[in-house]
């Protein structure tokens, strides 16, 4: 904890409400007050800023036991020894009172001192109810000064008009959107919002702030929490740098850079995953436009107990959805993005609707092409679903639009759609939209393959060796496939496939040596001389050189027998087996006689 | 016991080869003290009538040199297959048809056309052409047949060995006359027919003291564009050789001398036509990808029949012009 | 063949294929199986790439008596080995100059990309191709082989 | 009438055929000097890069390639219009010369040399080197094969390689010469000059020393009052690298002095039916048959017309032995008087031996022979260029027409032995009369002799023709024209 000033100081013992405790000499009462678990109320309290004692909430009475007394700020009274402090004694309530009566004077419909006001049995403060929200404690200046630097907050003018605003009253260019002002500020009265092009920094998703320093997720291995270096306030201004102050193992590490690391591996699988795909082209949804449109990866995030919400299935305004609809088959089964059905949104749509039901009773719309239910128990649980009342609508999602009139119960946005079964044309209003994005390649799937000489599909998925005879296999000897990688698929898939590869890699790893398929090239010794024509020709790095005997070497593992080198070998050094020059002359001799 | 018998014959060749076999200096001497020398027109006087004369298979060793371009040289080839025991394709003309084999590239019309007809120093043609038999007022007389197209030794007669070079270096040939001796003397085995001596079973690159890299060309150049990096391989450097799809035995002197390799040692052992594997590896180091790209790279290589078969031309699959 | 005389009405040429294992064969196969009919004039011969076509199986096929040569590959970019149909159009454009140095029309030699479901642009292709060839006629190499008996032998006096 | 064919003619690199006809009472009809072979360079360097025929050409004469290279280079050099380092003219000519040094050599004492070393009349036996080789002696016949593998190996440092040369490209060379190399080749040099001296005192000793030789150099029989023609430096002295021709009528008046460019101005080729080969005349004189005398163009190019055209020799020794040979045979030391026999022509070549192995000892003495500055890479092109040396058989001359691309389109060869084609027929022919009388018992010393009147040119009927040169054994049948059966054989047998 930070004293007054910094260095250390020689310890001292006071005696608060008869509890005796060795605090730093000139270190806070309030301090030590909270170190002994007593309550003291504060407003404007922040322990790594100054104390500025603006709220007055936090007094206490100092005695010396001699008779001297006297009523004092806790937050910044320095202790000394023998000092004894009285938190309750009716004196130090009584100061509380006015205070916090002066302070709601001035705004007095805040929950935070409603809520003090209670505790301190105020019915109605003595000096009329202002409608203010700053209680002008500055924190959010010290902090902006002191913590972040950027000094993009101050007060302003004297007495009533007295405010706190930024220079000018315009967007600052100091300021670095951290948020801190707002997250610090006790009364709420600091919004964030985007403006004049700056965007306010660090959401999660779509689903609202963060903070720069956080878990990826409860179940994330490992699970450790992780700096968002571009959001930290220490990355952008040198400040700040509160995490490792608190850390009680010094864990944080600002110095740590990422690193490469090589490993020799008999096996490679590759779990690569997929990518979500991002619907904003898709404009008739209003995804990034609308409030209230989000993703269903967004959903399972709002979902999850360690999510932003906490597990809370919100809307943007705090409120608790009435109607939410889903769109099936955002991206995929569609000409203009992914021809294929990424297979898993049916089920986890249906998944959606139970989960919403249980959670809050809400009714769901689900507009779906065709309800893919198929493998073990899924049919049922579809039947189940329907049965728990979840609507289902067969027609694709037309579009997205905002609720023109808002009564209260038609929702605030409104999905068009065309129902097949019926024939008609519907709107259907609801407050929430989720889309079940497409499952697609990631971007970095060509390179991969490449780094392995593996190939990928027109869509990007890595291709198997064979879709029947090897499922998990590749082109590349001692390379597997294992999920989505390799193609949309859902967990039981994902698990089996995945379980599958391992086995092929174990096989390898156990037998220490690989069957080879029979045709691949080889260069006969003496005849080659080193040209080093071939070397570059081989798409699969197969073909090295061999420095000392000055020749080219064919390593037949990588090699995939395209004989490529073969044709293009100026010596005739290479053959290719099972292709060699002798048979395809003597087959075009036997063609032509 | 009586010598070996050694004739050497020159045939369509230009002397190089005997040249080259004066160039092994005094071993000159041994050769003609271990060996009877029956029959070798540059260095001495022999008439035909003494070789058909001779015994069928009673001369040990013909060192053949020269191509085949007329009925006489076709004659005396079958006459010194018949009476020699080992009969070699001696040298690039031999044994692969050599520089002289690209009058192959046009046929006999148009040669004797523009030698007697088009040349510029001509006086005033006169419109004569040489006859293969001309009466004047004393009586005829005659001169061999022009060919239509230059032939290899081994396309005409059987051929028990190949000494391929233009020449074949001097040291090469005392070493296969060491060989020579040795079995004569020693009794020891004849390599299997076909064999091709005085040379190794690696090519031209083998025997080059240039740093090899991997190559990847954008364009080609000719020898005298640029002052060439003595150290790196000249394929490298853009120029077109042929060193790689050339047998080494020659110990590389022209590369080494900053000029590309044009194959006269002859394809190696498992090529069968050295102007297309030279155009299949050289083609495929082009770095490009683009047709276009490729067509205008590809487009700098003068005279690529010419290049690449320079030496091989009557040896090759197609052997001539077809037009 | 060399001169082998054909009368034009019914010369029907020699055409070697080089297929590709992965597409072009596969297209074949397609073909095939598609029924779709092709001209019989074409001998196929599988190569697991093109990129595996030597030159010198032009040039040999040409002087064993083939009247045309069709190299068929993966469309660029779909090569089942990533790179070497490029290779094989590389090597191309040089291989038909040879061709003609040689005196012999380099429209004989043609590459064309056929991919594994392109049974029908295969039938085209062949199709095609032999009756470009049979347009050109038979090909006739002038004093390919060594004919000594052909010859007036030129007798040295004696 | 009789026939006789001597066909081929032996001891001369390529392939010669002469055709006699005797009368009944044995006196000659006609004479004629055949070429009976062909191969078409001209027509075949059509279409390769120019750079390219340095290399092509050589394969013209294995026995001297050099000369095609160094004719081919200096005419690539014109069409690409570019000068070359001084470094690389340099190198070029020492290359040359040694060229000179070692072919001469290789004549003196292998190919001509028997015929007078041993004596015309020696028995045929020993008319061949061997035979000079026992006459002056085993060590000298090392010697001799030694000279030869000197001039070879500069060849071979300067040129790549010691058969078929190749660095020479337009603009100059692609090898670089270490100064190892130039020591080998100082030391060469010097052991060159002593061999030269050698040679001069076996011809001293040997030729010179026999009176029948001398007699037959003086006698009429082998003399042909031509013009001659060779190279000189800008002194008139004798040069074989690089020069302008110069021309001079039997009596030893300047006919002509031109630039290689301008080599179609003077000379043009006449055909005949019966030979391959064409024969060069003076344009500006005119073809009048196989005659000498100064209304007819034929002329020689020969050691012997080089020593006649030139004022004298750029080195000392070379210069003394120039003197001697003219006082002895002309009485005039400086020169101006021609000598027309042609066997007098063994003779300057030794001459012109002694001047090679100088010139090399001096240049291979340059500094600049090291320089890294060997090749100015061209940047336009002239697009034609005419290429001259002196060849060891006569005046070379390659002609070249390219395309913008340095593709040639037309090249043509005037080559060393071919000027000398009409001398050598007409030598045969007088020899022959001379010999060939009535009833006169035809010997093989005939044969001799007159193979002797055509072996002094040493001739190169491979280059000649750019034929496949092929030795040959010499025969004489004469049979009758009649019924066509032979009559009698004479030939040479060992």
């Amino acid at each position: 904890m930070k004293s007054q000033n910094g260095d250390k100081q020689a310890l001292v013992t006071i005696e608060i409400d008869g509890q005796k405790i060795e605090v730093e000499d000139g270190s806070y009462v309030l301090q030590a007050a909270q170190a002994l678990g007593i309550e003291i109320p504060t407003l404007c309290y922040f322990p790594f800023t100054t104390p500025y004692a603006a709220c007055r909430v936090c007094v206490v009475e100092a005695r010396d036991g001699k008779g001297w007394s006297k009523v004092v700020t806790s937050c910044n009274y320095p202790a000394w020894d023998g000092l004894q402090i009285l938190t309750d004694t009716p004196r130090v309530l009584n100061a509380r009172r006015t205070n916090l009566e002066l302070l709601m004077s001035r705004c007095a419909e805040l929950p935070v001192l409603r809520n003090l006001a209670g505790k301190l049995g105020i019915e109605e403060p003595r000096w009329g109810t202002g409608e203010d929200s700053c209680i002008l404690c500055g924190l959010c200046v010290r902090v902006c000064e002191e913590i972040v630097g950027a000094s993009a907050l101050t007060f302003a003018s004297r007495g009533g008009a007295r405010n706190v605003t930024t220079p000018f009253h315009e967007v600052s260019d100091d300021c670095i959107l951290c948020g801190s002002c707002a997250s610090v500020c006790p009364t709420g009265h600091i919004r964030l919002e985007d403006q004049d092009g700056k965007k306010v920094n660090l959401r999660e998703l779509q689903l609202g702030p963060n903070s720069a320093i956080t878990m990826p997720f409860r179940q994330a291995v490992p699970n450790v929490p992780y700096i968002n270096t571009e959001h930290c306030i220490h990355f952008q201004t040198d400040n700040c740098g509160i995490c490792a102050e608190v850390c009680p193992k010094e864990c944080i590490d600002y110095e740590q850079k990422d690193s490469t690391e090589e490993f020799e591996v008999g096996a490679i699988v590759m779990a690569t995953g997929f990518a979500d795909f991002d619907p904003t082209p898709l404009k008739q949804y209003g995804y990034g436009a609308l409030p209230n449109v989000i993703s269903s990866i967004e959903f399972e995030r709002m979902n999850n107990a360690a999510g932003s919400t906490g597990g809370k299935i919100l809307m943007e305004n705090g409120e608790t959805p009435g109607r939410i609809g889903i769109l099936h088959c955002v991206g995929s089964r569609d000409d203009d993005h992914h021809k294929y059905c990424s297979r898993v949104c049916c089920m986890y749509a249906l998944k959606f609707a139970h989960l919403i039901k249980e959670k809050t009773g809400a009714d769901v719309y689900q507009f779906y092409i065709d309800m893919r239910s198929f493998g073990k128990g899924y049919e049922e649980f579809y039947q189940r679903i329907l049965d728990e009342g979840g609507n289902v609508i067969r027609g694709k999602g037309a579009e997205v639009v905002p609720a023109s009139n808002k009564k209260k119960h038609e929702g605030h946005l409104i999905i068009k759609c065309e129902d097949t079964l019926i024939g008609r044309y519907r709107e259907v209003p609801v407050d929430m939209v989720v889309l079940c994005t497409a499952l697609e390649a990631r971007a970095d799937a060509k390179e991969m393959a490449r780094k392995l000489n593996i190939s990928t599909g027109a869509d990007g998925w890595f291709i198997e060796q064979h879709p029947k005879l090897g499922p998990v296999q590749t082109a590349t000897e001692g390379v597997f496939l294992a999920g989505t990688c390799q193609g949309a698929k859902d967990i039981p898939d994902t698990v089996a496939q995945g379980g599958a590869a391992a086995a092929q890699a174990m096989k390898l790893l156990c037998k220490g040596e690989i069957m080879m398929d029979a045709t691949y090239a080889e260069i006969q010794e003496e005849y080659c001389s080193g040209c080093r024509i071939c070397n570059d020709l081989c798409p699969y790095h197969a073909i090295e050189f061999n420095d000392e005997k000055c020749i080219s070497v064919v390593n037949s593992a990588l090699c995939k027998a395209c004989g490529t080198c073969v044709a293009a070998c100026p010596a005739g050094a290479i053959t290719g087996r099972h292709f060699t020059d002798e048979q395809i002359y003597t087959q075009i001799e036997g063609m032509l006689a | 016991m009586s010598k070996p018998k050694l004739a050497v014959y020159w045939a369509a060749s230009c002397g190089g080869c005997d040249i080259a076999i004066l160039d092994i200096e005094t071993k000159i001497l041994e050769v003609a003290d271990f060996f009877d020398v029956v029959f070798w027109p540059c260095a001495m006087d022999v008439k035909y009538d003494d070789v058909r004369a001779m015994e069928d298979n009673s001369i040990t060793l013909t060192l053949f040199n020269g191509a085949i371009r007329t009925s006489e040289n076709y004659e005396l080839a079958q006459l010194l297959r018949q009476k020699s025991v080992v009969l070699v394709a001696f040298g690039s003309c031999a044994s692969e048809g050599c520089i002289p084999a690209l009058a192959n590239l046009y046929d006999k019309e148009s040669i004797l056309d523009y030698v007697y007809s088009q040349s510029p120093s001509l006086a005033g043609g006169n419109g004569l052409r040489p006859q293969t038999s001309v009466e004047v007022e004393e009586g005829t007389i005659t001169i061999p047949e022009f060919w239509n197209t230059v032939r290899t030794l081994p396309q005409v007669v059987d051929v028990d060995y190949i000494v391929p070079g233009c020449p074949p270096q001097s040291n090469q040939i005392a070493a296969v006359i060491d060989a020579v001796v040795d079995i004569l003397k020693n009794g020891k085995p004849l390599p299997p027919k076909g064999t091709v001596l005085g040379a190794t079973e690696k090519t031209c690159c083998d025997e080059c003291e240039r740093k090899k890299d991997v190559k990847k060309i954008k364009s080609f150049k000719r020898p005298f564009q640029q002052v060439t990096d003595p150290d790196i391989c000249l394929m490298e450097q853009g120029l077109v050789c042929l060193g790689p799809a050339t047998r080494a035995g020659c110990g590389a002197k022209c590369v080494s001398a900053g000029i590309p390799c044009r194959g006269c040692y002859g394809l190696p052992s498992n090529v069968r036509d050295q102007g297309a594997k030279m155009v299949s590896a050289l083609a495929s180091v082009i770095d490009s990808s683009d047709p276009g790209e490729i067509a205008a790279i590809i487009s700098r290589i003068p005279d690529p029949t010419g290049t690449f078969y320079r030496f091989s031309l009557a040896d090759s699959m197609l052997r001539r012009t077809h037009r | 063949m060399s001169g082998e005389a054909k009368s034009e009405s019914k010369f029907e040429p020699k055409i070697i294929g080089f297929l590709c294992n992965w597409c072009s064969y596969t297209g074949a196969d397609l073909a095939g199986t598609a029924r779709l009919q092709y001209p019989p004039n074409m001998m196929a011969i599988r190569v697991m790439c093109s990129g595996r076509v030597d030159p010198g199986f032009i040039l040999d096929a040409f002087s064993k008596g083939a009247d045309g040569v069709l190299v068929c590959g993966c469309h660029p970019g779909d090569c089942h080995y990533i790179e070497g149909n490029y290779k094989c159009m590389r090597r191309m454009p040089l291989t038909q100059k040879i061709v003609a140095d040689f005196g012999i029309d380099p429209k004989r030699v043609r590459l064309e990309w056929v991919s594994a479901s392109e049974g029908a642009r295969f039938q085209e292709v062949v199709t095609e191709f032999t009756e470009q060839i049979r347009a050109l006629g038979p090909l006739q190499l002038r004093d390919y082989k060594f004919e000594p008996e052909a010859r007036e032998v030129h007798h040295v006096e004696a | 009438m009789k026939s006789v064919v001597i066909d081929p003619i032996t001891r001369l690199e390529g392939h010669g055929k002469i055709h006699l006809f005797v009368e009944d009472d044995g006196t000659l009809a006609n004479c004629y000097f055949q070429i009976p072979e062909l191969r078409g360079f001209e027509k075949f360097c059509q279409g390769r890069p120019v750079e390219e025929l340095a290399r092509i050409t050589t394969r013209i004469c294995g026995v001297c390639p050099d000369a095609h290279h160094m004719a081919s280079a200096k005419a690539a050099d014109a069409v690409y219009g570019v000068t070359i380092p001084s470094a690389a003219r340099k190198l070029r000519e020492l290359m040359y010369n040694a060229f000179y040094a070692g072919d001469h050599t290789t004549h003196f004492f292998a190919l001509g040399g028997p015929d007078f070393v041993c004596g015309p009349d020696a028995p045929k036996a020993e008319r061949n080197i061997l035979g000079v080789i026992a006459k002056v002696g085993v060590d000298a016949g090392k010697k001799v094969i030694a000279q030869r593998a000197r001039g070879q190996r500069i060849i071979e440092i300067i040129g790549g390689k010691k058969v078929h040369p190749v660095t020479s490209v337009p603009g100059g060379l692609t090898k670089r010469i270490s100064k190892a190399e130039q020591e080998e080749m100082i030391q060469i040099g010097r052991e060159m000059v002593e061999f030269g001296q050698f040679t001069i005192q076996v011809l001293n000793d040997i030729v010179l020393a026999n009176q029948a030789y001398v007699d037959l150099i003086l006698s009429d029989t082998y003399a042909h009052r031509t013009y001659n023609m060779g190279l000189v430096d800008e002194n008139n002295k004798v040069t074989f690298y690089d020069g302008r021709v110069r021309v001079t009528d039997p009596n030893g008046k300047e006919h002509a002095l031109y630039e290689p460019k301008d080599y179609l101005d003077y000379v043009a080729e006449h055909v005949e039916p019966y030979s391959y080969l064409k024969y060069p005349f003076l344009k500006k004189v005119g073809w009048k048959g196989f005659v000498d005398g100064v209304d007819s163009g034929v002329y020689k190019a020969s050691p012997l017309s080089r020593l006649n055209v030139s004022d004298g020799m750029a080195t000392p020794l070379a210069q003394a032995e120039y003197e001697r040979f003219y006082e002895t045979l002309t009485g005039d030391r400086t020169g101006q008087t021609p000598v027309h026999s042609t066997l007098a022509t063994h003779w300057a070549r030794v001459v012109e031996l002694m001047f090679a192995c100088e010139a090399t000892c001096q240049q291979a003495q340059d500094d600049e022979l090291t320089s890294e500055e060997i090749l100015n890479p061209p940047d336009g092109i002239v697009g034609e260029g005419v290429g001259i040396v002196e060849a060891p058989r006569g005046t070379l001359t390659h002609h070249y027409k390219t395309d913008q691309n340095g593709i040639v389109t037309e090249a043509n060869l005037i080559v060393g032995t071919t000027n000398n084609n009409a001398p050598i027929t007409m030598s045969i022919k007088k020899a022959a009369e001379g010999l060939i009388t009535k009833g006169s018992e035809i010997t093989d010393g005939v044969l001799n002799r007159i193979e002797m009147a055509f072996r002094a040119y040493d001739p190169c009927f491979g280059c000649a023709t750019h034929t496949l040169p092929g030795g040959m054994p010499l025969e004489l049948i004469i049979h009758d024209a009649d019924t066509g059966e032979i009559v009698k054989t004479v030939n040479r047998n060992r």
